[in-house]
């Protein structure tokens, strides 16, 4: 019982009217590609039928030989390949400015950053990636204690980013980060601790 | 015009052989023939490491990319680093599958390429036998791949190895048809069937060699040979019996390691075994490509002859590379309507049209 | 024919093999881990030999809940999260939410914002469908088209690094436009990009189109008739080639789309080959999108006022877009509050594959292989 | 030949070199030549879910070419591979999958988790039903890439690590079976927190006295205010507002009314065609109807010419603690007007009549609602589970779903 395919050359198929898109409220301007099967009303003439067969076949290996020529142009024109070589090509690699690699806390030359430890992009999180972890200085201000990163858990999603009013964090550039632990993914981004 | 050469050196020798007789007349044939099978083995052996490596370089500079870098001098290394690896792999042998057909199969198709290379003529002297029927050793031994393909298929108790197994049976079968015939061409038009014979049966100019010698026919003959030779060795755009994005891994589905580098392997010296047949068929096998002009096919008569047999061999590599990276795949009966239905009598008339070319004498 | 119903059929199936002895029939797994699955989609086929005689496909391989995640999550967080429903359209994906939180906020958008939309869409349905040609081209064979999609693709990817720092995952839009402005070099490159597509699309056509292999592979394989093709609900590509006219861009417009000389390509036979040239056809247009919104892109605000906190108000919200896979649709119901009350994707990949079956019958293997690259589904989509 | 794998042999040539001179170092260079062997010649297989496997075949392409590392002899069989690069989610349904496609690779066998999603579940790390939370808790990894997903040149770099390790094995640190995680998922947002309270409160009433002592040595103490951050401000714009094309509301609603009088609108009390027209042109009509009518009206809906509906966008539920909602959404692609259309279900009895035999799509999308919400579907030719496996306990869209197993829910 094997079922085959017979509407695949149904002329009926391909002789159906073009859908009518009279009724639709938007402009009509659109491009018909219709299926060019050529094989329609071929006439049963020997001669007939030996000239399609031969002009099928001349197309056909025109059509091999043409896609050739293009991987040949490929080949012999080693000014397209693109390949940058990664290792090798490190010193002038540079990400784009806007790159998220991953999320860094600015510090100044004194080792200084500008989190409040407010826990604004914690709440931005979608996925508690950050923990702003806060303890009180010697006048007993909320300050920074320490500033939990999870890389691991993190999607790169610049949310945190967006919605620090500080401008204390930003998304890094690095992107050499693979480790054999994944505990080493787990980041404490302040430098100093605020309190004592 | 149409006559045998007259050289019949035979049995062939040469430089290291003739040494060897001289000294031990009495183990001569021994040694030479250990010599022999010892440089064939070593030459199956590399072969493949360095046609692989090609092959990657190759499928790289079609593809806008470098290819293989790090290992060597732009890869140079890489395939002997996979097959070292494989060598130390650990080999695995799926639940129900038939152990001793298992393991048996991948060594027939890497046996069966050593074969028939063992009568491919290298250069004038440098062939191990040749038997007057070469052509039909060659067709009989080249089933011994597909047997090997179809038994791992049936032993690897693994449905996608049995339909691969099973496409390639039937692809190989067919296309085997069209390559007897081809051959049988060659051999009609230069009357002999040892393949030495056929070399030089073509000595001479460039014109002289079969794709040029007989009017366009030869070229035709050589494209068939072409189609139906890829055809054969299960490569893209016919290899169906592989199809990794249909089948996985087609035959080779379930085999790991050292088992899985045999076919890797042989897939790659059978390649170049098919190469080296369209060159002595065709492209006058280790003959100098000489154009007529004295001084300079003097310098070309001096490059030795397994030089050409080795460039006109990389050239023909070269042409299966360019089909694989350019061409899709095609379904298993488009593959069986070119062969029953193009091929085949294509190659009928073409027989037909050589045999009348044969008797009016418009033979180059 | 009689047939034999045996105690283990797959599950899905309603009948075992035939118990014919000549026959040939047999079961086969395809998947998860296939090549020309595209991901970690399922196919068990009952098979004669190699003929398919019926495709039962097992979804749900990559099912993460998104739609429950949306709900615990707040509107702007969720914007993250339909990137990774369709990740080869994640702008518009995001552009689909945003457009229907607009809608509940009344939100406008800028002039300049809403040509920053239409441009990243177009060019993002022009990485998608390279991708999509080159993967199309490796499951038929051709490995080399593979390496040559991606390479115009890497072009189009270097532009969304630069506009925001992911080549992939963007979440890039927000209500009322960007979370930024497009960098200066945004239109040379966009210009480069348009100059390189006009020689690539050529160069694809001579190497795939044209192909007389590929013809033979993908004419006639895999037909899905234009009220088939509206029953099951198929969008995108799928829908046109079967000689439906339907685009989101066209007939609803979102965005500035209205303001855009494009066309719409349909088929008339809807098979493998048709849904082939929809989409190569598509790329060509997506350009002349582009060519357009270079030419007037205006300066100016690229985003309305900001929101601290986008709270919608009680009531349901539906937006569609045109993804490059088809009709994407975002349903919201909102209760109040910081987080939607339900999330509902409609996917167009799940109801353009769940016409496979009609599409596979009767076909070889390698056909089903061949309609399952121009289905272009993105599994994560499908399973949500 | 177990898991080991060839290691065996290298300890069984090793015990035989061992005894004669020299044998050491020749041991110790064969050693060498496997581990280099091993670490250049790394063949991945074919395996991606998600968004990451996109960003594994652009380390394939020409552009980054992992060929460059003998990386591109990909393998659709995992008899054939040395590498799996966990690209992408891994859910409960694939996690059985994904580890018998690791005891089928030949060993030594490596794995990279990349990006996030394999490494700790990313973003479905917190109430996702169905991720696995990190590859590493189903097969032992090697390199972790994070990213999400990470840049070709990442992935690279997690490869030169991985071979990097790969270089250092010997018999001295052959290659094993790593171990998994087999510590049960934890909220470490919430337990970071709470480490950190306690932490502070046995740290506080140490510092009283220096509290105080601060304080009357500096009376005048202010502290500097953070310098908030100029944030560009923009105007709002007016929205135009979209048209929905096609049919007018009013129109549609009085054909529909015409048949299916008890049809009314939800969240609308005033239901005549002029309050509908009123409610603006991107209001799109939303139909309530019993389950009664329900299935009359999806086939009056279809075939009735005039209206032009032709083409079924979804089937959904949406669960209102008391009871559900079916929806279905229908789109005209003729005209381009779409209607919406609800039928109540009873939480007890949930059950309803099946569309699929008007619409073909309605099938899986009604098997999707049966999956997730477990409203049953009468008539309908196949009712299975269509994303979760068969014995997963609940349906997770309903808003009283609890799986304290599976589910940890976000802490803030």
């Amino acid at each position: 019982m094997i079922q085959t395919r017979q509407d695949e050359h149904n002329p009926a198929e391909l002789d159906k009217p073009p859908y009518s898109s009279k009724s639709y409220s938007g402009d009509s301007r659109h491009l018909r590609l219709g299926a060019d099967d050529s094989d329609r009303g071929a006439k049963n003439s020997v001669i007939y039928s030996c000239g399609r067969y031969l002009q099928k076949v001349a197309t056909g290996l025109n059509s091999l030989f043409s896609g050739m020529g293009v991987t040949i142009r490929y080949f012999v024109n080693p000014g397209r390949i693109i390949t940058q070589q990664y290792p090798e090509n490190r010193e002038s690699l540079r990400m784009m400015e806007r790159f998220r690699g991953h999320v860094v806390m600015i510090h100044d030359e004194n080792d200084h950053h500008r989190c409040t430890g407010c826990g604004i992009c914690e709440k931005a999180c979608p996925n508690g990636t950050i923990s702003v972890l806060t303890t009180k200085d010697r006048a007993g201000r909320k300050v920074l204690g320490r500033y939990i990163y999870r890389f691991s858990q993190c999607t790169l999603c610049n949310l945190c980013i967006e919605s620090c009013p500080f401008g204390a964090i930003t998304m890094g550039r690095d992107f050499e980060l693979a480790v054999y632990d994944r505990q080493l993914l787990t980041f404490i981004l302040n430098k100093t601790q605020g309190g004592i | 015009m149409n006559q045998l050469p007259t050289d019949t050196n035979y049995p062939v020798h040469n430089i290291v052989g003739d040494l060897v007789r001289h000294h031990f007349p009495g183990v001569a044939g021994y040694v030479n023939g250990f010599l022999t099978l010892a440089s064939l083995l070593l030459l199956v052996a590399l072969l493949p490491v360095f046609l692989i490596w090609l092959e990657r370089k190759v499928a790289a500079h079609f593809q806008a990319r470098l290819g293989p870098m790090r290992v060597g001098y732009h890869g140079l290394l890489q395939s002997t680093a996979d097959g070292l690896k494989l060598l130390f792999k650990e080999v695995l042998m799926p639940k129900g599958a038939d152990r001793f057909v298992f393991f048996l199969a991948p060594i027939l198709p890497a046996s069966a390429a050593f074969l028939v290379m063992t009568i491919l003529p290298f250069d004038h002297h440098l062939q191990v036998a040749d038997p007057a029927g070469g052509v039909i050793y060659v067709l009989g031994i080249s089933g011994l791949s597909t047997l090997g393909i179809l038994m791992a298929g049936w032993a690897s108790n693994n449905k996608y190895s049995l339909l691969g197994a099973m496409r390639s049976g039937a692809q190989m079968i067919s296309f085997e048809i069209s390559l007897a015939l081809i051959m049988l061409l060659i051999v009609m038009v230069t009357g002999t069937s040892s393949l030495r014979g056929i070399v030089l049966s073509q000595q001479g100019t460039i014109l002289d060699w079969w794709i040029f010698k007989l009017p366009v026919l030869g070229l035709v003959a050589f494209m068939m040979y072409m189609i139906s030779s890829t055809a054969e060795l299960n490569r893209a755009p016919f290899d169906i019996s592989e199809a990794e994005s249909e089948l996985t891994g087609g035959f080779a589905t379930e085999y790991s390691g050292i088992s899985f580098s045999m076919f890797f392997f042989a897939e790659f010296v059978n390649m170049f075994v098919s190469a080296g047949l369209a060159a002595t068929f065709f492209l006058g096998g280790f003959l100098a490509p000489q154009i007529g002009i004295g001084l300079i096919d003097m310098v070309l008569n001096f490059i030795p002859g397994f030089v050409w047999f080795f460039c006109k061999t990389v050239l023909v590599i070269f042409l299966y590379m360019w089909f694989r990276w350019t061409f899709p795949r095609l379904r298993i009966d488009q593959l069986m309507d070119l062969e029953w239905k193009m091929l085949l009598p294509a190659n009928l008339v073409l027989l037909m049209v050589t045999g009348v070319f044969l008797a009016v004498g418009w033979i180059l | 024919m009689e047939l034999l119903l045996i105690d283990n059929v797959p599950e899905g199936f309603t009948s075992g093999l035939s118990s014919d002895e000549t026959s040939e029939e047999y079961f086969l797994n395809m998947g998860p881990q296939h090549p020309s699955t595209h991901g970690v989609l399922r196919l068990v086929l009952k098979l004669n030999g190699e003929s398919v005689l019926e495709v039962v496909p097992h979804l749900g391989y990559v099912h993460r809940g998104i739609e429950k995640l949306a709900e615990s999550q707040t509107y702007l967080q969720n914007i993250h999260l339909t990137d990774r429903l369709d990740y080869l359209s994640s702008h518009i994906n995001n552009l689909g939410y945003c457009l229907a939180m607009e809608q509940a906020l009344d939100i406008g958008v800028p002039e300049r914002g809403e040509y920053i939309r239409v441009m990243i869409s177009e060019l993002q349905r022009i990485q998608s469908h390279l991708l999509w040609w080159g993967v199309s081209g490796m499951d038929l064979g051709a490995v080399s088209t593979f390496l040559y999609g991606f390479k115009e693709r890497e072009m189009i990817t270097d532009i969304f690094e630069e506009l925001c720092g992911a080549r992939l995952t963007m979440n890039f839009f927000r209500p009322g436009g960007s979370f930024a402005d497009v960098p200066d070099s945004f239109i040379p490159r966009v210009k480069k990009v348009i100059e390189r597509m006009h020689v690539a699309l050529d160069e694809y056509n001579t190497l795939l189109t044209d192909n007389v292999i590929f013809r033979e592979r993908t004419k006639g394989i895999g037909i899905l008739s234009k009220e088939k093709a509206l029953s099951y609900g198929c969008t995108g590509a799928v829908l046109r080639a079967s000689g439906v006219s339907y685009d989101v861009r066209r007939n609803d417009p979102y965005s500035i789309y209205d303001r855009f000389d494009f066309d719409i390509p349909i088929g008339t036979v809807g098979g493998c080959f048709d849904r082939y040239r929809m989409k190569m056809e598509e790329m060509a247009q997506s350009v002349r999108i582009l060519e357009q919104a270079v030419k007037d892109f205006p300066a100016g605000p690229y985003r309305s006022k900001e929101q601290s906190a986008y709270r919608l108000p009680q009531g349901n919200y539906y937006s569609q877009v045109e993804t490059a896979r088809g009709l994407l649709g975002t349903y919201i119901i909102a209760e109040g509050g910081p987080k939607p009350y339900r999330v509902k994707f409609r996917s167009p990949a799940f109801s353009n594959l769940s016409g496979l079956h009609e599409m596979a019958v009767g076909h070889k293997i390698a056909d089903l292989v061949t309609i399952l690259a121009t289905l272009d589904f993105v599994v994560p989509e499908i399973d949500r | 030949m177990g898991v080991s794998g060839a290691s065996g042999v290298t300890e069984q040539v090793a015990e035989i070199l061992d005894k004669y001179p020299g044998g050491i170092r020749l041991v110790d260079s064969i050693e060498y030549l496997v581990a280099w062997a091993r670490a250049n010649s790394l063949w991945p297989l074919i395996y991606g879910t998600a968004c990451c496997a996109m960003e594994m075949m652009s380390t394939g392409s020409s552009r980054h070419d992992w060929a460059r590392f003998g990386v591109e002899v990909a393998r659709a069989t995992p008899r054939q591979a040395d590498l799996i690069v966990l690209a992408g989610t891994i859910v409960e349904k694939m996690g059985p999958n994904l580890v018998t496609l690791y005891e089928q690779m030949p060993a030594p066998k490596y794995v990279i988790a990349m990006g996030s999603c394999a490494i700790s579940g990313g973003p479905f790390y917190y109430d996702s039903y169905s991720v696995i939370r990190g590859g590493d808790r189903l097969i032992p990894v090697d390199v972790y890439v994070p990213g999400c997903p990470p840049r070709p040149e990442a992935l690279l770099y997690g490869i030169m690590e991985l071979q990097k390790k790969i270089r250092k094995e010997g018999r001295r640190n052959p290659w094993k079976v790593g171990k998994l995680l087999d510590t049960p998922f934890v909220d470490t947002h919430s337990m970071a927190k709470q480490e950190w309270t306690a932490q502070e409160k046995e740290k506080e009433s140490g510092l009283q006295l220096a509290r105080e002592r601060f304080k009357t040595e500096n009376p005048d103490y202010k502290p500097a205010k953070p310098q908030r951050l100029a944030k560009e401000k923009f105007a709002a714009v007016t929205r135009v507002e979209v048209r929905n094309n096609g049919l007018d509301n009013a129109s549609i609603l009085t054909a529909v009314q015409k048949v299916f009088p008890s049809v009314t609108l939800f969240r609308q009390t005033d239901i005549t065609p002029d309050n509908v027209a009123g409610l603006g042109p991107e209001y799109i009509l939303d139909l309530e109807i019993g389950q009664g009518q329900y299935t009359e009206l999806v086939r009056f809906l279809k075939e009735d010419k005039d209206l032009g509906i032709d083409l079924l966008l979804q089937v959904t539920a949406v669960d209102w603690q008391d009871h559900f909602d079916v929806l279905v959404h229908l789109l005209s692609t003729r005209h381009g007007h779409k209607l919406f259309l609800r039928c109540p279900v009873a939480k007890e009895r949930a059950e309803i009549h099946t569309i699929s035999d008007i619409f073909r799509g309605a099938d899986w999308h009604e098997r999707e609602v049966f999956d997730l919400f477990g409203i049953r579907f009468i008539d309908h030719p196949d009712m299975r589970r269509i994303f979760l496996q068969d014995d997963f306990p609940g349906y997770p869209l309903r808003k009283d779903f609890e799986d304290p197993e599976r589910v940890v829910k976000r802490p803030y």
